[in-house]
């Protein structure tokens, strides 16, 4: 996946002058997760740039390039250190096309690298995406694979609104499926991680349905597509499984369709359940397809604790808290 | 795509719509809401509860 | 003393000037002649221009002030005795530059002649409001007159404007960025931010703080200035500082000049601190006399800038009393003639100006399904509320 | 209300001397709503201070203080300014306890005015309660009227955890039915404004059945109560209406208990819709109620837009977005 | 030269010496003698304590080190080169000051004796950490060495020590604060928020700027160091700023000195800047030589400050090779007698160590239902992983 959002940014760079890439440690070193290595090299300092450890800083000075008509594209090194910039996100990405009435944009694209499970503690593994859902005027996007990565990362780049886009870091060497036990897999010959290097599209607003059943219906994200999936063929369950790949705008036909089909949901995601992204999914879910629910809607989902370093596999919601709800939902 | 479909299991209640609470009721009652005829859209309680009658042995009457 | 504080070149490096952060450039001097080497020299049609400017600006501010008491719309702020930082600077920039203001800053638009009738448009949120009446009272954003969409929320510009003017150089444009924010908004970590983005990389930006001695309620001490001045913060980050006397529309304009031909000269940013006071209210929604005294603003530090260019201007000959009460009586009339078109697009009170659905556009360029839904639930509770 | 609130820190800055209140404007002029007025007078500067302009810097402050022993009351003058202040709740307040293991703990009480219906625009109108409810290690308490405003802050305050306490500022001179344009009323006879003068508590986590009923039960917190409480009366509805008074924790039995009884839920709030705290509940109450479910939960909400300035009320959850729901809920 | 800058007197004003921000305040020379104005004339058991404590701390970080490669745990951060500056405070700081330090300030709790076996349980996550292996190896708390509980996010801390010491100000007691960043963090918003809450209320608060030229990847310059120095932004809050070799810890000890003395004065904050050196690489996950050369590291600007240390030691006749050698073994076996009784509480990878409640404490001080249901469902996950 770091090959694929590096090609992203490669090929937009090359078309679009206006586009210039920044964060702590993306120029000269290339990044903490190298996916931004070697466009300093190729596009000049310009181009790609260290800056100084302030994440509201980064972002701030990044909405001013913008409104000065380039497109930036920030990364915040991991999502646990976006919050310094949230009042920038919030306050100004966000609103500025509102609040002047279209005489300004924000054309961003904010990199950030989210997600657990690589003993990374309490501050190198969180999901804060459902914060930036409530955040109307941002777009979030997440991909679960180098395809999708990619094509995304490029639509991101090509929106003419601020797109918070949040990289499962846990996938960004492999389709991980939940077993932290067994040996870690490559992308190597995974079907999604066959990438063209030249430019393409993945529309932002579209789910995709990884796999089609009649029994029920899955909704995933970012890593937990892979784990869910896994899950599913070990259970044998006939599940319809969706990855959202963005949670706004969502696809809500697709869910819709879905549900009524299958008359059950199972909503799995990493972040802390209370007000996390299935809150917003159950109720959309449940107002919509009501009449076709047979069983109550279930999430999934990651503690309300903080991350905790030791006891990290814990917390995940893995193969044994996603098959339970399975089973459950299956047996209603 | 080349997946061959997947086999579905037998679920009568597939394609009835109803609120929760009335399938609840049915499936105490050992009831299949597909059997169960909707004056609306939708089976209802009181569509349930016509069912149920309709399902009864006429009662002896009382003395 | 005016001439106390030689005006270095703008190549000195910013070591050499650190004097400049402690001192208070000025030009007129107290018996209000032009005076020292920061004196711009202006020809007389320019310092009348400012002249008129300022009115025209103080005129509109009395005006809708009054028109919010008379509840024609939620909320007002004035900038009295405040004019000359942001019009004196507006005057030494280039008119293509970059303007990042505070609220108090109106004076740009005056200085760059937007249309007054436009202002009072979005002050009424009326049907010709510019921004559809979604921004609170003289929020403005005017892209076009070099004005960034201003933001309720403070110091949040600063760190914008570092970007833009990152931008800007990154292109080889020769545009320059400014940016304002108050005394009392210095300590947000924004500032901060836009100081170090500005120094690092070296800016071509001009970082104002408008020192008018209040908050809100609380005095600049809270800001930390019982220790050293605003313009001492340049200093810990090695780009010049210049304090100025904000009231002194000809030192605001040289100090704004030496900036700004630094910035073109790839020098970096610089940090100008005007000292001013806050002649009148924070805001419609504040009483001042519950925290300072009415004998205060009487003696008001500085003296009015409006006043002491117009001694200047008569005592050089190019102005008289009967000239300016003409000008003070002509900018009434503009002011009360754009208040009056303005008032017939409507007034915050008089019903819904806009139609609900503008309410839903530019939440996002393309409106999404969720936005979509919500606009025809606000459409039909407005025919429900209102049935015509 | 403010009065009620007023008394809040005025008694328990008498009974414990750790009790600080700092903020903008907070000491010598007491508050830009008068909260605290007064406060600086009778206890001196070392005990209500004005601070800096800086959320950040006073939330970080506060945490340092409360480190040493003190109990920290700061104000975030509104809600909408909070967001510079996040990274020290999230990153820092919300997480001491645990990260130390209990060796350090941070018993703070932030106080922020929210909500809109007074002209204030975007930038003076926001309801971001559903971010904090996202965060675990905090609390989160609303009160909606007087002495809840004073039981709750007192115990906030006695609580030695952070906590949230967001004060709906369209209620602090009256209860607000949702009629903007009928005659203001104030709190002078109303039954929840007779406040004790002494110290009481209303403990944390126990939500308020406001009105009892059967035919459908009725979520709502802050000013919405009062708007809610107007719609059912005035649809002659038999609605139980629920004061949740916390989000987090949340009085969950109380809830559950309701909806068993009605089997129809709807739920009130004036913040934006999309992962809105009412995403939450309507999760939590289809996942424990859902075979007593008789029609889906509905959401009444604030739309997924900045607040506007002169369109407010078309923005503001009021008596015709909230009946129609009603109708909608007891006609299926 | 080290004489060169003269220490001024702890109740001098902060404008008589701003010069202290832009020189390099030593006390060893290049010879290793201990001169000039701020020498502190230590005692010899004091020099031993301090040359001891790190080596210790050498030792410790050279272990810990190869036991993250060995696999026993996830990630470690070293400090080499950087010893003298939190051990070089902590010993002129009182036992009862509290520090907020970064993560890189482990000297203080080798200062303060800190059962070193403790640390080891820590970075191991094992039964007797006591984080309950919920925090990144190294975040250590410990409330009774005056060590607050370390952050993640960079330069929380800094704000939160200015509001201990005002806190501590306000009760009248004496003791201060202490806080540390690196000079990469000094960018955050909260470097400023810290220094403006410092100054504002003269609270007796000593920041310090760790300057060890490297953020991770990035140079000092990408915090602003190419127009000035980390000190001079004291000057710009009207506080203290000094420049201080951080490789002599003599000279760390006579500037913490200094400031705390002016701190318990009640004459405010000082901010330092300890000039110094990452010797070795970023943390565990980090490899330099991507971004800098081999040879850069074997100049050492500066030097070791353990070899500055030891030869004038060896110089004054205190001290010689042979009683080094055993020291240098003495504590490499204390080091590994610690890591075996830590290795007896199990090490990361071997099992979990906590029960899976410890997981849910701690979140508040009461466990809400929500926390409870989702603590029995993970003893059921656990129960189901490993039947025993
Ligand atoms: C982030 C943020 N915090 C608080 C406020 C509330 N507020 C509005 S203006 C103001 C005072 C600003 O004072 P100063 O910077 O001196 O500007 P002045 O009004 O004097 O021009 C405050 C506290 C705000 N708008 N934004
Ligand atoms: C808010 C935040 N942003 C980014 C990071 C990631 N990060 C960890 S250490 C580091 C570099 C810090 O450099 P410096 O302050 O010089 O400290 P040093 O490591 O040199 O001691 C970065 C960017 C973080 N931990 N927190
Ligand atoms: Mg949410
Ligand atoms: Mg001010
Ligand atoms: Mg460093």
């Amino acid at each position: 996946m770091i090959q694929a959002l590096n090609s992203a940014l490669d090929v937009m760079m090359a078309r679009d002058d206006r586009v210039v890439v920044l964060g702590e440690d993306v120029g000269y070193f290339g990044g903490v997760f190298r996916v931004t290595a070697g466009l300093q090299t190729k596009f000049g300092k310009q181009r790609c740039f260290d800056t100084p450890i302030t994440e509201c800083g980064i972002i701030g000075a990044a909405i001013g390039m913008a409104a000065y008509g380039l497109r930036p594209v920030p990364e915040i090194q991991f999502a646990d250190y976006i919050y310094p910039g949230l009042d920038q996100i919030i306050s100004e990405a966000a609103r500025i096309r509102y609040r002047s009435a279209a005489d300004f944009i924000c054309p961003l694209t904010i990199r950030v690298p989210f997600g657990g499970g690589i003993f990374g503690g309490q501050t190198h593994s969180q999901s804060p995406e459902s914060l930036f859902t409530h955040v109307t005027g941002i777009k979030t996007v997440i991909p679960s694979n180098p395809h999708d990565a990619k094509g995304l990362l490029i639509a991101a780049m090509e929106d003419n609104d601020p797109v918070i886009f949040m990289e499962p870091k846990r996938c960004y060497n492999g389709p991980f499926d939940g077993y932290y036990d067994r040996p870690a897999k490559s992308w190597a010959d995974h079907p999604d991680a066959d990438v063209d290097e030249g430019y393409f599209r993945v529309p932002l607003g579209q789910a995709r349905i990884v796999r089609e059943g009649g029994d029920l219906t899955i909704l995933a994200y970012g890593t937990m597509v892979h784990v869910a999936h896994k899950v599913i063929d070990e259970h044998g369950i006939d599940g319809e499984l969706i990855d959202l790949r963005s949670l706004v705008p969502l696809d809500i036909a697709t869910i819709e369709a879905s549900v009524r089909k299958t008359g059950r949901c199972l909503i799995v995601h990493e972040a802390t359940r209370t007000s996390g992204f299935g809150a917003e999914l159950s109720a959309l879910v449940q107002e919509r397809c009501f009449y076709h629910l047979e069983a109550p809607i279930e999430r999934v989902t990651g503690f309300d604790t903080p991350y905790p370093h030791s006891l990290e596999w814990s917390y995940f919601p893995g193969p044994i808290r996603i098959g339970e709800a399975l089973d459950r939902l299956m047996r209603e | 795509a080349d997946r061959p479909p997947a086999a579905r299991r037998d679920r009568p209640n597939r394609q009835v719509l109803a609120a929760p609470a009335v399938r609840h009721r049915a499936r105490q009652l050992g009831i299949d809401l597909s059997a169960v005829p909707a004056v609306g859209e939708r089976v209802s309680h009181e569509d349930l509860d016509r069912f149920i009658l309709s399902r009864q042995p006429a009662a002896a009457p009382v003395e | 003393r005016p001439d106390a504080i030689a005006r270095p070149d703008e190549t000195a490096a910013a070591r050499s000037m650190v004097d400049l952060a402690y001192g208070l450039i000025r030009v007129l001097d107290d018996d209000n002649r032009a005076v020292g080497s920061w004196n711009p020299h202006l020809d007389d049609t320019t310092l009348l221009r400012m002249l008129r400017t300022m009115a025209l600006q103080r005129a509109f501010d009395d005006r809708l002030f009054r028109a919010q008491r008379q509840g024609k719309t939620s909320f007002y702020m004035k900038a009295t005795g405040e004019e000359a930082v942001a019009i004196g600077a507006t005057f030494a920039l280039d008119r293509e530059d970059m303007c990042f203001p505070s609220y108090r800053q109106q004076g740009i638009l005056f200085a760059r002649d937007y249309p007054i009738v436009q202002m009072i448009n979005q002050i009424y949120s009326n049907r010709l409001d510019p921004l559809f009446g979604r921004q609170l009272p003289i929020m403005y954003s005017a892209r076009a007159y070099g004005f960034f969409t201003l933001s309720g929320n403070l110091t949040t510009q600063y760190p914008q404007a570092a970007g833009w003017a990152m931008a800007s150089a990154s292109k080889g444009d020769s545009r320059i960025a400014a940016t304002w924010c108050g005394e009392g908004s210095t300590s947000e970590g924004d500032f901060h931010n836009g100081l170090t983005f500005g120094a690092v990389y070296n800016a071509p930006c001009i970082f104002n703080v408008v020192n008018n001695q209040y908050a809100i309620s609380s005095y600049s001490g809270f800001a930390g200035s019982e220790r050293t001045t605003f313009a001492a913060r340049a200093i810990g980050y090695g780009i010049p500082g210049l304090r100025v006397d904000g009231n002194d529309i000809l030192a605001v304009y040289a100090a704004t000049n030496w900036a700004a031909n630094r910035a073109r000269l790839n020098l970096g940013p610089t940090l100008l601190e005007l000292f001013t006071y806050r002649a009148e209210a924070h805001s419609t929604s504040d009483d001042p006399s519950a925290y300072r005294s009415a004998q205060e603003r009487q003696e008001w530090p500085l003296g009015d800038p409006i006043t002491r260019l117009k001694r200047h201007c008569i005592d050089k000959g190019i102005w008289d009393i009967a000239r300016q009460e003409a000008m003070d009586l002509e900018v009434a009339q503009e002011v009360q003639a754009a208040q009056k078109e303005a008032e017939q697009n409507g007034i915050l009170g008089h019903g819904l100006h806009q139609p609900d659905q503008t309410m839903f556009q530019d939440v996002y360029e393309e409106m999404p399904w969720h936005l979509r839904e919500q606009s025809e639930q606000a459409i039909r509770e407005r025919a429900l509320k209102w049935p015509e």
